[in-house]
């Protein structure tokens, strides 16, 4: 069967071909969300490290419990109301405690003692309990609000420092770090630092004390940094890839849409132009494919790129320039063929135009194999241009998968083992790439008998 | 009269000549002499046959006779109601008026008409771009050639794929006799068509001749063909008319050794030559080569050649009424 | 003596439309040292019948049912490499509708009839080589060329010589000399008729045209949609065909010595969806109901055997 | 006679195209190439007024200032800055033409020099020997897998090859890299994870030959993985397309075994389009594998390339990028001239 429904029906019954089509579909949809869900800014957040603080850094995925990696994912204790008393002489004291089970053999990474008020307050004094009863207390002097104490600040550091002191005997110099967080965790004794971590449950008592009432918001917020986070972990600075993979999509399918449009389209008029008015004119439109075809598209685009700002429809119709020989030749071909059939010297012994020939004769066969090459050209478009954001070179205040994978390599992911930082963006690439292709083959299989045929 | 004239021509061949020259980069040029001074007037209602090997430029003759293909010296004219049209120089509007007097079916069915198109779309376009804008003399005039070629109207809405070669061929036929040209080249248009479809397609060749005046230059390799569709035979060899006349008088009484040569190795219903050698009386194959011998093109394979043919070129000389032939022999 | 034959060789193609039955149950033989046609136009599975014999068939098309013999041995039950070793070339030849692409095109006709030879362990010198060349009537230098440097005359000789290098018994020659002109034609013609007498072999022609057989042939098949019509020696068919569709043929092959010309009205019958009875009912004259209904089986009328309804 | 108008017809063609496309390269670095030629100017008028001074004590400034400015309107006049553009144009052209990049901000050649027409001397061979090696694993692999896959037509291989294909194709080499990297190098500690060789390397020839393809061996596979699965599907193609030929058919009724149609007659007819492919691939390897370089620290261009990117080293990213199209057209050019002496079509008429 011939026609244009006939494509579809045979579309339709190309089982890899829907199921291309319906991935595809979950992508466009989840890239229509990310674009709607965050900020036009959220690059600039994203590229800003201290956005992160309150996620573990360098955690892998929560999943990795399951198959029996000891990292226990992050607590986060907040809202809540705070109790206030009012402790005499125009003192006031506000409270809240938290408790939590402790079921790891490893510590958390950190814990962020967030505190969010209107006010002065001269202290807060947090009372750390272990599940064996031991207590460390914290004392930290005017607590800023919107500020993160961690472990390692120097407030609350010097504290355990001392609990340190106390328990082995010994006095310590310095600390290393990460080692707060065995002393706030490890069974005590002389041995604190090296001794197994507790497990149970941990008693935590926050007190503000102030000279005038202040408000303390529900906001404020006691954080467990754990050893893994969400689907994908996150990076060096506490970013989650998973969101990063979910800022990229939109620009790699947009990308990869406008790149693959305008070089098929091009390229297919131009080849099949070429292919269909011969002669001499032909050869000259070959040859000049051939300069194209011989620009060396990654060196090019990176030696261009120190000469024009990139925005990503520039960078996608530069990549389109590049590209766009490959499909002129096939689409000459594809003319070439139509050509050398009878009817289209029929048509000129009926007076029928050039110009009517070409769309009754060539644009139909040509059509077809322009849809196939365009959904074929969207993941080569995308591979290029991660590739480039790899090498650094991507327009400004976008994130890239490529750009997330550079930054693994400068720290070397690979060296300390942060898989998941190297393996999930990379395989969003193949992945974003497997419905095109599933789609873009039936769509092949379809249309390319059917050139061939007489 | 002249050789290959005749009473009340729609076309007239005067000392045609289409050469094509190749002049390729760092190369000698190569001119090919397909078609060499040859002149032929076909009636009104005439079917005319070209007969020869491939290679003896009658499908150039034929494309030059309708003006796809230019001549390199010589004159076309299309004779109709006293107006004369120069048709080797006819351009732009002229030339494009001359696509629905001067038509071409083709050989190959398979692929003169586009597979993937309606066989009503394939009628209707080439209607449309004459002008015919109006749909109820589009339909009426697609009903019309679609009967004529003895088709049924239903077939339509078919797309051409669906049809075989016979009605695929019709096809191309009804294209065709669209605008009712007053002269049509028919190249081989039944060579690759199964034997019990011949008769059927020469009928409508034969039909439309007697019944609309239409002209037919018959093109076939095949002399009993020609001979059943052609009034006229014209043997060429090597772009020149080696023999001309009435396709009775040629095919019983050829003269030229080619002509001769064609009938003898031409098969016939003949059992009883199962145990004989077939004479062949020429020797070699054509030559392909680009330079044309001097004298008689055909003396390098003729089985009488003598000296003269050698050196002199014959002239087509009347050896019967309206029977010509172009050799020293005569 | 027969030497080949098929008996109920039936081959189908799936196709998206259903099963083509190309070949239905066809009987057929070729005798030591006999010139045998099988006639028929487009679709008449003559030369599928042909590559089935020759195992020759390309996937999907395959043989669903008969055997075909050759001294009595079933080649189809033979496995792959023993046909190839012993029958391919050695025994049975074929010269192909497309011989003329019947060359590698990046060997020389030489190094090419060289191949075969040696691959089948005779001697390939040169001095063999020219000795074929010389049976077709082909100069020594033709070895030495490209086939794209000859013209279709001369490639289908040289391939009628590697068809021949083998000596083998059987040489099917499918549409030889379609695509080349009259007198090349008459060539090959006469080229096959004296290498059957010289060399004592057995030829199986399958063309189209009912001319160049009748020229040809001792005895012949004619083929309609997949089956044979009629069989019988080549004399008593062009005297007087019997089945209606031999008689149409006949009269519809122009021929030098009328000026008429018929034709059978009508198209060959979808070969997916064929109807019961007799193919060629559709487009028969003498068509009766029980042709619509039953198929003829072949019947012998006069030394020949037809199958229709009317005898 | 017709080989030889083969020959001097893609030559001329292919001469004129590498003006073209470097003049299109032209246009895109026009920008940065003018700022490069100017800082070069700065820079190497500096180093004249150093000299200067050092030589003449008695000069006084404004003396000074007057002939580094003559300098360097010398120095700029050679760049055509004082001409219109045409000649500006051409100049600048025929001064990449004649390899003279200028010298690099940062990068030094292994014998001291800055210029980086030494620098890419000594990075370029290292390429080389990657990606033709590579190459070559690819198309040996890719061509018999194809040839296999084709024979089975519509089996296992044949029908997972596309797959594979577009997969292997989607995926980053570099990312592959990272990968192997991980695995192979950090993680069973079985290979170096980058670089040419092990610092120091060892003594010897032999171990040093060793150490050089043990950290061969990662780049060469991340290299190979990416391309073998499109290379068997390009040759899968061209057999299957080939295969449909009458040659084919009648081969196989010659008696010919279908090992030898397939690997003699059909891999003989289908080698020149095998030959351009695979010197496509090489040449454009060395364009689109910059990362695979970059990954394994591997010294070709494509680290030098990442490693100016880095450093904003202009001259030699110009430079790469101007070697790496005259390889890639030069590499079409003899994938064109290969097709021709494989092919007697075009051979001999």
């Amino acid at each position: 069967m011939s026609g244009k429904s006939s494509y579809l029906e045979e579309f339709s019954k190309s089982k890899a071909g829907m199921i291309g089509l319906a991935l595809l579909l979950f992508l466009l949809v989840l890239s229509v969300y990310v674009v709607l869900a965050y900020p036009s800014n959220i690059a600039s957040t994203w590229n800003n490290p201290e956005s992160w603080q309150g996620n573990p850094a360098k955690a892998p995925p929560t999943w990795v419990t399951l198959l029996g990696v000891d990292a226990p994912p992050s607590l986060e204790f907040k809202g809540g109301q705070w109790a206030n008393a009012s402790v005499g002489s125009g003192n006031y004291n506000y409270s809240q405690s938290y408790t939590f089970k402790w079921t790891s053999k490893v510590t958390p990474s950190n814990i962020v003692f967030s505190p969010r008020f209107s006010g002065t307050p001269l202290e807060a004094e947090m009372t750390w309990s272990k599940p064996d009863g031991q207590s460390i207390v914290i004392y930290i002097a005017s607590p800023q609000t919107n500020s993160n104490y961690d472990a390692t600040d120097q407030d609350i550091s010097q504290w355990i420092h001392q609990f340190v002191e106390a328990q082995t005997g010994t006095l310590q110099g310095t600390v290393t770090f990460g080692e707060e967080l065995d002393a706030l965790f490890d069974a005590d004794g002389p041995n604190l630092l090296s001794n197994p971590v507790l497990q149970g449950t941990y008693h935590v008592r926050i007190d503000v004390l102030s000279r005038s009432p202040i408000a303390l918001s529900p906001s404020s917020s006691l954080t467990v940094d754990g050893r893994s986070y969400g689907i994908m972990g996150t990076d060096l600075y506490g970013r989650p890839i998973q969101l990063g993979i979910l800022l990229g999509l939109p620009y790699a399918l947009e990308l990869g849409a406008v790149t693959s449009v305008a070089a098929v389209v091009f390229g297919v008029v131009f080849g099949g132009i070429s292919g269909y008015i011969g002669g001499r004119r032909d050869g000259f439109m070959q040859w000049f494919t051939l300069v194209f075809l011989a620009l060396p598209a990654l060196p090019f685009l990176v030696a261009i790129s120190y000469s024009f700002t990139l925005s990503l429809i520039s960078e996608a119709l530069l990549i389109a320039a590049l590209s766009w020989p490959f499909y002129a030749i096939i689409a000459r071909s594809v003319a070439l063929s139509v050509k050398s059939q009878a009817y289209v010297e029929a048509d000129r012994a009926m007076g029928i135009s050039a110009f009517r020939t070409f769309f009754t004769h060539f644009m139909p066969r040509l059509t077809p194999v322009t849809i196939a090459y365009t959904v074929l050209g969207i993941p080569a478009g995308i591979l290029l241009a991660q590739t480039l954001a790899f090498l650094g070179i991507a327009p400004p205040n976008i994130v890239t998968w490529g750009g997330i994978l550079d930054e693994a390599f400068v720290q070397e992911a690979a060296l300390f083992g942060w898989w998941w930082w190297v393996f999930f963006p990379g395989m969003m690439i193949v992945v974003v790439a497997t419905p095109f292709v599933l789609v873009g083959f039936a769509l092949d299989k379809i249309v390319s008998p059917k050139v061939s045929a007489k | 009269m002249p050789a290959g004239s005749t009473n009340d021509p729609v076309l007239k061949l005067e000392d045609l000549c289409v050469f094509f020259t190749s002049k390729r980069f760092m190369e000698k040029a190569v001119v090919v002499k397909a078609v060499d001074g040859v002149s032929l007037e076909v009636g009104r209602g005439e079917v005319v046959a070209l007969v020869g090997e491939s290679g003896s430029g009658k499908t150039t003759m034929g494309r030059a006779a309708i003006g796809l293909t230019a001549p390199t010296s010589g004159k076309v004219t299309l004779v109709e109601n006293d107006l004369e049209v120069d048709v080797g120089k006819a351009k732009g509007k002229t030339w494009k008026g001359l696509r629905k007097r001067l038509q071409i079916i083709f050989q190959d069915p398979f692929s003169s008409i586009d597979p993937n198109m309606r066989v009503y779309d394939s009628l209707k376009i080439p209607l449309q771009s004459q002008g015919v804008k109006d749909a109820g003399e589009v339909s009426r005039t697609i009903d019309d050639v679609m009967r004529r070629v003895g088709l049924p109207k239903e077939l339509l809405d078919n797309y051409v794929f669906q049809l075989s070669g016979g009605q695929r061929q019709r096809i191309g036929i009804a294209r065709v006799l669209l605008f009712n040209p007053a002269l049509v080249v028919a190249d081989e248009p039944v060579s690759m068509l199964d034997a019990s479809l011949k008769g059927d397609i020469i009928h409508i060749i034969e039909k439309e001749a007697k019944e609309r005046g239409t002209a037919f230059i018959f093109i076939t390799h095949d002399m009993a063909v020609a001979r059943v569709a052609a009034q006229r035979i014209a043997v060429l060899y090597l772009g020149k008319v080696a023999e001309i006349g009435p396709s009775d008088r040629v095919i019983e009484n050829p003269y030229h050794p080619y002509t001769k040569a064609l009938l003898q190795a031409s098969p016939t219903i003949e059992p009883g030559m199962r145990d004989k050698t077939k004479e062949v009386n020429v020797r070699g194959d054509l030559a392909i080569s680009t330079e044309h011998p001097p004298g008689c093109v055909f003396h390098p394979r003729c089985p009488l050649v003598m000296d003269r043919c050698k050196t002199d070129v014959p002239e087509l000389k009347e050896l019967e009424p309206g029977h010509w032939a172009s050799c020293w022999l005569y | 003596m027969t030497l080949l034959e098929a008996k109920g060789l039936s081959i189908v193609f799936p196709t998206s439309r259903g099963e083509v039955k190309a070949v239905d149950q066809v009987d057929i033989s070729l005798g030591e040292r006999e010139f045998v046609g099988i006639a028929g136009e487009s679709g008449a599975g003559k030369s599928t019948l042909a590559l089935g014999m020759l195992r020759l068939l390309t996937p999907p098309g395959k043989v669903v049912a008969g055997e075909v013999l050759f001294h009595g041995t079933d080649i189809l039950k033979l496995t792959d490499e023993q046909f190839r070793k012993d029958y391919r070339w050695t025994k049975l030849a074929m010269v192909f509708q497309g011989s003329m692409n019947g060359f590698t095109p990046v060997f020389t006709i030489g190094s090419q009839l060289k191949e075969v030879l040696a691959l089948h362990g005779r001697e390939a010198s040169d001095s063999t080589i020219s000795k074929l060349l010389e049976t077709v009537d082909l100069d020594n230098s033709i070895a030495s060329r490209y086939p794209h440097e000859l013209s279709g005359g001369q490639k289908q000789r040289a391939f009628i010589a590697m068809a021949l290098s083998l000596e083998p018994e059987v040489l099917v020659t499918d549409e030889p000399t379609t695509a080349l002109d009259v007198i090349t034609q008459a060539t090959i013609i006469n080229l096959l008729k004296r290498l059957r007498k010289e060399l004592g072999i057995s030829v199986l022609l399958i063309t189209h045209d009912l001319a160049l057989i009748s020229e040809a042939v001792e005895r012949l098949y004619v083929m309609y949609a997949g089956g044979v019509v009629e069989e019988g020696p080549s004399i008593d068919f062009f005297a007087k065909p019997k089945h209606p569709y031999s008689q149409g043929l006949l009269t519809s092959t122009p021929t030098l010595t009328s000026n008429e010309i018929k034709g059978i009205p009508g198209f060959l019958p979808d070969l997916a969806n064929l109807p019961p009875g007799c193919r060629f009912t559709p487009r028969c004259p003498f068509a009766m109901e029980v042709c619509k209904r039953d198929y003829p089986p072949l019947k012998g009328v006069g030394g020949e055997r037809v199958a229709c309804w009317l005898y | 006679m017709t080989f030889r108008r083969f020959l001097v017809v893609k030559t001329i063609s292919y001469a004129v195209a590498l003006v073209a496309t470097v003049s299109i390269l032209y246009v895109g670095i026009y920008p940065s190439l003018q700022r490069v030629i100017k800082d070069q100017a700065t820079a190497e008028g500096q180093q004249f007024q150093q000299s200067l001074v050092r030589a003449h004590a008695n000069l006084t400034q404004k003396q000074i200032g007057q002939q580094v400015a003559a300098f360097k309107a010398t120095f700029l006049a050679q760049f055509g800055f004082n001409q219109p553009l045409p000649v500006k144009f051409a100049l600048q052209l025929q001064n990449l033409f004649t390899f003279h990049f200028g010298s690099s901000y940062f990068t030094l050649a292994p014998n001291g020099s800055n210029q980086v027409s030494s620098i890419i001397a000594a990075y370029l061979p290292n390429t080389i020997v990657l990606f033709t090696t590579g190459t070559i694993l690819v198309v040996l692999a890719g061509s018999i897998v194809g040839l296999l896959a084709a024979r089975s037509a519509g089996g296992k291989l044949d029908r997972s090859i596309p797959f594979i294909a577009v997969f292997h194709s989607s995926l980053p080499t570099w990312w592959v890299g990272f990968l192997f990297i991980a695995f192979f190098a950090y993680t069973l500690n079985l290979f170096p994870s980058g670089g040419i060789n092990s610092v120091p390397p060892p003594v010897g020839l032999v171990p040093r030959f060793g150490d050089f393809l043990l950290h061969l061996t990662l780049p060469l596979a991340a290299f190979f993985v990416v391309n073998v699965g499109g290379f068997a599907y390009v040759i899968r193609s061209l057999v299957f397309s080939t295969m449909g030929e009458d040659f084919v058919l009648t081969a196989k009724a010659r008696g010919i075994s279908n090992n030898r149609i397939l690997f003699r007659h059909v891999l003989r007819t289908v080698s020149p389009s095998i030959a351009t492919q695979s010197i496509l691939n090489v040449a454009s390897s060395f364009a689109g594998a910059i990362t695979v370089e970059v990954v394994f620290r591997w010294p070709g261009l494509g680290l030098l390339t990442y490693d100016s990117i880095l450093s904003n080293d202009l001259p030699v990213i110009i430079a790469t990028t101007f070697i790496l199209t005259i390889v890639l057209l030069l590499g079409l050019y003899l994938g064109e001239l290969c097709y021709g002496v494989l092919d007697p079509r075009i051979r001999s008429g």
